[in-house]
């Protein structure tokens, strides 16, 4: 009987990469069986059962197929991630998944947009794509050169990078969003991929429903269960689950779904607007 | 031909959206409705917000999961503004479409269950009171499903304070549910929604020797349960007078029709959306009418309690 | 490496074939032994033969089975054949072998259950009292283990009839099932098994509209009961200073390691031989020996219980 | 999913043959789906819903392979089979199965050897081992001529019949041992299956291992699961369940049945000697 996606695996962390002052990228053996290779946008929940103990939906940023491995990408934005930080190689974490659906690839010539740690699916998308021979352009945004993550994969892999930092350290200096305009000016595009902030995708959204460029976004909500039935990550108005129906939305569906760029509740459901 | 009638509502089927499940916010719970159910039970909610526990809150097991979510909800000033959204038009007036909306609620004393329903009685068909949930806060949820005395009081204390009917919300983790739901009924409820989760149970991880809930301990739900449930509504069919919501473990048309044999006047979906996603309410009623058209019934009516003829 | 004990007995390693399943004659029992179990208990009898309940006795449910045999057996005069013969050498002397035979009665009243185990005493190693059948006739079975009371005069009655060890099996039918161990240990119990089978439940034939079984109800067991019986096992642990017997679900090495982290000293296997066959004992020894060793444990003995650690 | 034997299905009675005074068979519609094709030798159990409700398990004599039936041949021994010898067509009763192990087909020449309603499963083989090319000679044993079962279907298929009365009015006079005794003076065979009364098949067996011929035995068993689990047909000394290592068993696994023509146990587990 093949294990279910929902059992929990616990593994050492078997590398940690030091992407930046904030974010660390661990690594852990997975065996790529029948149902649980992870595709690029899919999402991991991660166990944390010492310490400061929870667990969150994190972003898989690296896919290793051949060498069974895959790469979670976390910032430390709070108590369970500054944890998860603080973790050393041989220590353990309780994984299961992966969760929801993919970014698809439509067309040849794709702008992938990722700011900040939203880079994580983006940089697995641009690997695959680009073993697909799809034509990739990175908007790789941060707020400093120091926090650009994963350039030197990424320009492995043959894709066209383009920087851009808020304080012009590297690249283009300023927001995606003005990359973004910028960008279109020059080059046409079949679709687009973007994750990072939800804000930046409120902004890019409207600059690629302008330029009529169909794109997918990868959003985040509190989860709990991520099996499609708590209805905790249930977005207005569709009702749709992150967990299932995303983290990955179209265009089309972002049009319907409210919320986006506007608010998302917390654990109890209470409602944050941005 | 799969119209029937609910304490005094008339209901499009027979299927209902459990407590608990997709049950968070007006929009998920109107989609399922748009996905065929006749009815929905919100997500339990109380006076104050409340986060529930840290994750894991679910895990599956065998034949469903076991959950302690610890009834997360905003509290019931911010949960106005989804039951003004569930299944009402544009001007906010309820559809007339054989389809409900219920609130479950919970509270630790009779108080503070009456002062909720009060607060939301305009804007909902009915209320379910969760006086039964295994992995409560102290003092809420199954404590009171399991004395019969405190049960006669919430009930009879919410049935004094509301005008649309009320439903008892029971646990099976009694060593007699008779006697809690002829408390319920004696108290004035309306119905009787038969059964909140089992066990509660629990579930080790062999690795770390850590049992993977956060609160440890979960109530079970899923196909795995349907033969307990299936049975506390055939017994407490022939105790009570009032209807009986079944629940537990549906997963199929076949499922459903047992809980009708057994005495149930509707029945609640839950957690086989796990594996059939918001389409099962759909798939059910086609098949449940399949069903009735190659039988001798004509109405669901017809079919409720009939297991107790033989 | 599996070697454990259980109320001062060896034991070649933890498992158990549970009552009820295969254990009506000493041949099957043997079959089970040598399939690598180091117990048997045997089907419950008390001290006249009864022919049980008509079939369908038996009916698949998911996750597991749901049962209503009624207590079937020979009487006491009778089984004495086959008890002189389980795990005997032959002279008809109890092997050395690491290898136990535990005897499952049943009874309406302390006296009955004091008299069997008098008569048998000389023919097994342990007595399981079953006061914990969920479809007994009217006075045996869980009307005993669902009153605190009715449990310590058993228990404490075969107590003093008898000198080998006894054991209480519990049902988890019950409000508190703590309450009810704490009156078993206080009885004189040596040991407790949990648990019995879990509801009843019933399965309705939607063709026919009847119950299934001809007892109507019958008690679950199989995979789809772990959660419940293994949070049964955890929250005894923490109640009672006697070695706890765990049963219910155990289909794999897995199952096993999680009862033995909840508390238990052993545990029994029954349903899974339905899915499995008697050879489930042996594979299970098997993936338990390897799991051990690749484990930081060196002993059963060190795996109880640790899931209280955390 | 594939539906489980375990699951009941209440089939219509299509229609009843009069076999005998006391016998007769039942024929239902029966899909023949993966793992529900039944063998020959193979049980289904019988549940009776109305009247007198019981359940018990019956040899198959009928596999229509083609047509989609099945038939289960009963005789009129008790309240129950009374209660069932007394439905109509149109009737219903509940079914599952098919149960236990079956006849296997060692060699060319076999010699069937079925007394009263024991032809039940040997007329399956007899059909089957035919198709099969297989060279047959059937014993049919019974008290008189009129409790003769199958005799025109088995012709038909080609075997060798050879009928035996206790009173003569058909074949040869006297039991069924004695006729087999008179066979094996003529023939030889690769091997035998034998259903009928324990003690028929035990003054059979004893004549078979002196002739050295190895066979397979039918044997019957008060059953409740028939699934193997409740113990009620466990066999002394083995241990085996007639429901799953059953109902056929081997001359070797005879010798070690050592109930086998002296005792069976009741529903209550008290043994009766014969």
């Amino acid at each position: 009987m093949a294990k279910s996606i929902n059992e929990y695996e616990i593994s050492e962390i078997k590398d940690i990469i030091i992407e930046t002052d904030t974010i660390k990228t661990f690594i852990f053996d997975w065996d790529m069986e029948e149902g649980r290779i992870p595709k690029p946008g899919q999402f991991m929940m991660v166990w944390s059962f010492n310490g400061k103990q929870d667990e969150k939906p994190m972003s898989i940023s690296k896919i290793g197929i051949n060498n069974n491995e895959i790469g979670i990408t976390i910032k430390n934005v709070g108590e369970f991630t500054n944890h998860i930080h603080n973790l050393e190689i041989g220590d353990k974490l309780g994984l299961r998944g992966p969760y929801g659906n993919n970014f698809s690839i439509n067309g040849n010539k794709i702008l992938a947009i990722g700011g900040g740690v939203g880079m994580a699916p983006i940089s697995t998308f641009v690997e695959y794509a680009r073993e697909k021979g799809k034509e990739i352009d990175v908007i790789s945004a941060s707020i400093t050169k120091d926090e650009l993550l994963f350039t030197n994969r990424l320009d492995n892999c043959g894709a066209n990078i383009f920087t851009c930092t808020d304080d012009g350290t590297c690249g283009f200096e300023g927001y995606a969003t003005h990359r973004t305009i910028n960008i279109l000016e020059d080059s046409c595009y079949d679709m687009a991929v973007v994750c990072g902030p939800e804000i930046m995708m409120k902004g890019i959204f409207n600059i690629l429903e302008d330029a009529s460029i169909l794109a997918e976004y990868s959003m985040e909500r509190y989860m709990k269960c991520a099996m499609g039935i708590c209805g905790q990550c249930c977005l207005d108005n569709t009702g749709w689950r992150v967990c299932i129906e995303g983290p990955i939305f179209t265009s089309d569906q972002i049009k319907q779904i409210i919320e986006f760029g506007k608010y998302h509740r917390d654990a109890s459901g209470v409602k944050h607007y941005l | 031909m799969l119209k029937t009638k609910l304490c005094g509502h008339r209901l499009n089927n027979p299927l209902l959206l459990a407590a608990g499940v997709m049950g968070s916010n007006a929009s998920s719970m109107n989609w399922i409705l748009e996905s065929g159910a006749a009815g929905v039970v919100t997500k339990s909610f109380s006076k104050e917000a409340n986060k529930g526990y840290n994750n894991p809150t679910t895990v599956e097991v065998t034949g469903g999961i076991i959950n302690a979510i610890g009834l997360s909800s905003p509290g019931v000033e911010s949960f106005k503004e989804e039951l003004k959204k569930i299944n009402k038009d544009v001007n906010g007036n309820t559809k007339n479409n054989g389809k409900i909306a219920i609130a479950s609620i919970y509270g630790s004393n009779p108080e503070e269950f009456s002062f909720v329903s009060s607060e939301i009685e305009d804007l909902v068909d009915m209320i379910e009171l969760n006086i039964s949930c295994p992995h409560a806060m102290k003092g809420c949820g199954a404590a009171i499903g399991q004395d019969p005395n405190l049960t006669y009081k919430i009930v009879s204390k919410v049935k004094n304070s509301v005008k649309i009917p009320i439903i008892a919300k029971l646990t099976p983790n009694v060593t007699d549910i008779g006697e809690i739901a002829i408390s319920a009924e004696n108290g004035g409820a309306d119905a009787l929604t038969l059964i909140n989760s089992l066990g509660p149970g629990m579930k080790i991880d062999i690795t770390t020797g850590r049992p993977i809930l956060h609160n440890k301990f979960g109530g079970m739900s899923g196909p795995a349960i349907k033969p307990i449930a299936l049975k506390h509504v055939y017994n407490v069919y022939e105790s009570v007078n009032i209807p009986i919501i079944g629940v537990g473990g549906i997963r199929n048309y076949a499922d459903v029709i047992e809980f009708l044999y057994a005495g149930s006047s509707a029945v609640q979906i839950g957690t086989s959306i796990l594996y059939d996603g918001p389409s099962i309410f759909n798939k059910i009623n086609n098949d449940l009418g399949d069903f009735i058209k190659s039988s001798d019934f004509s109405s669901i009516k017809e079919m409720i309690g009939i297991a107790h003829r033989n």
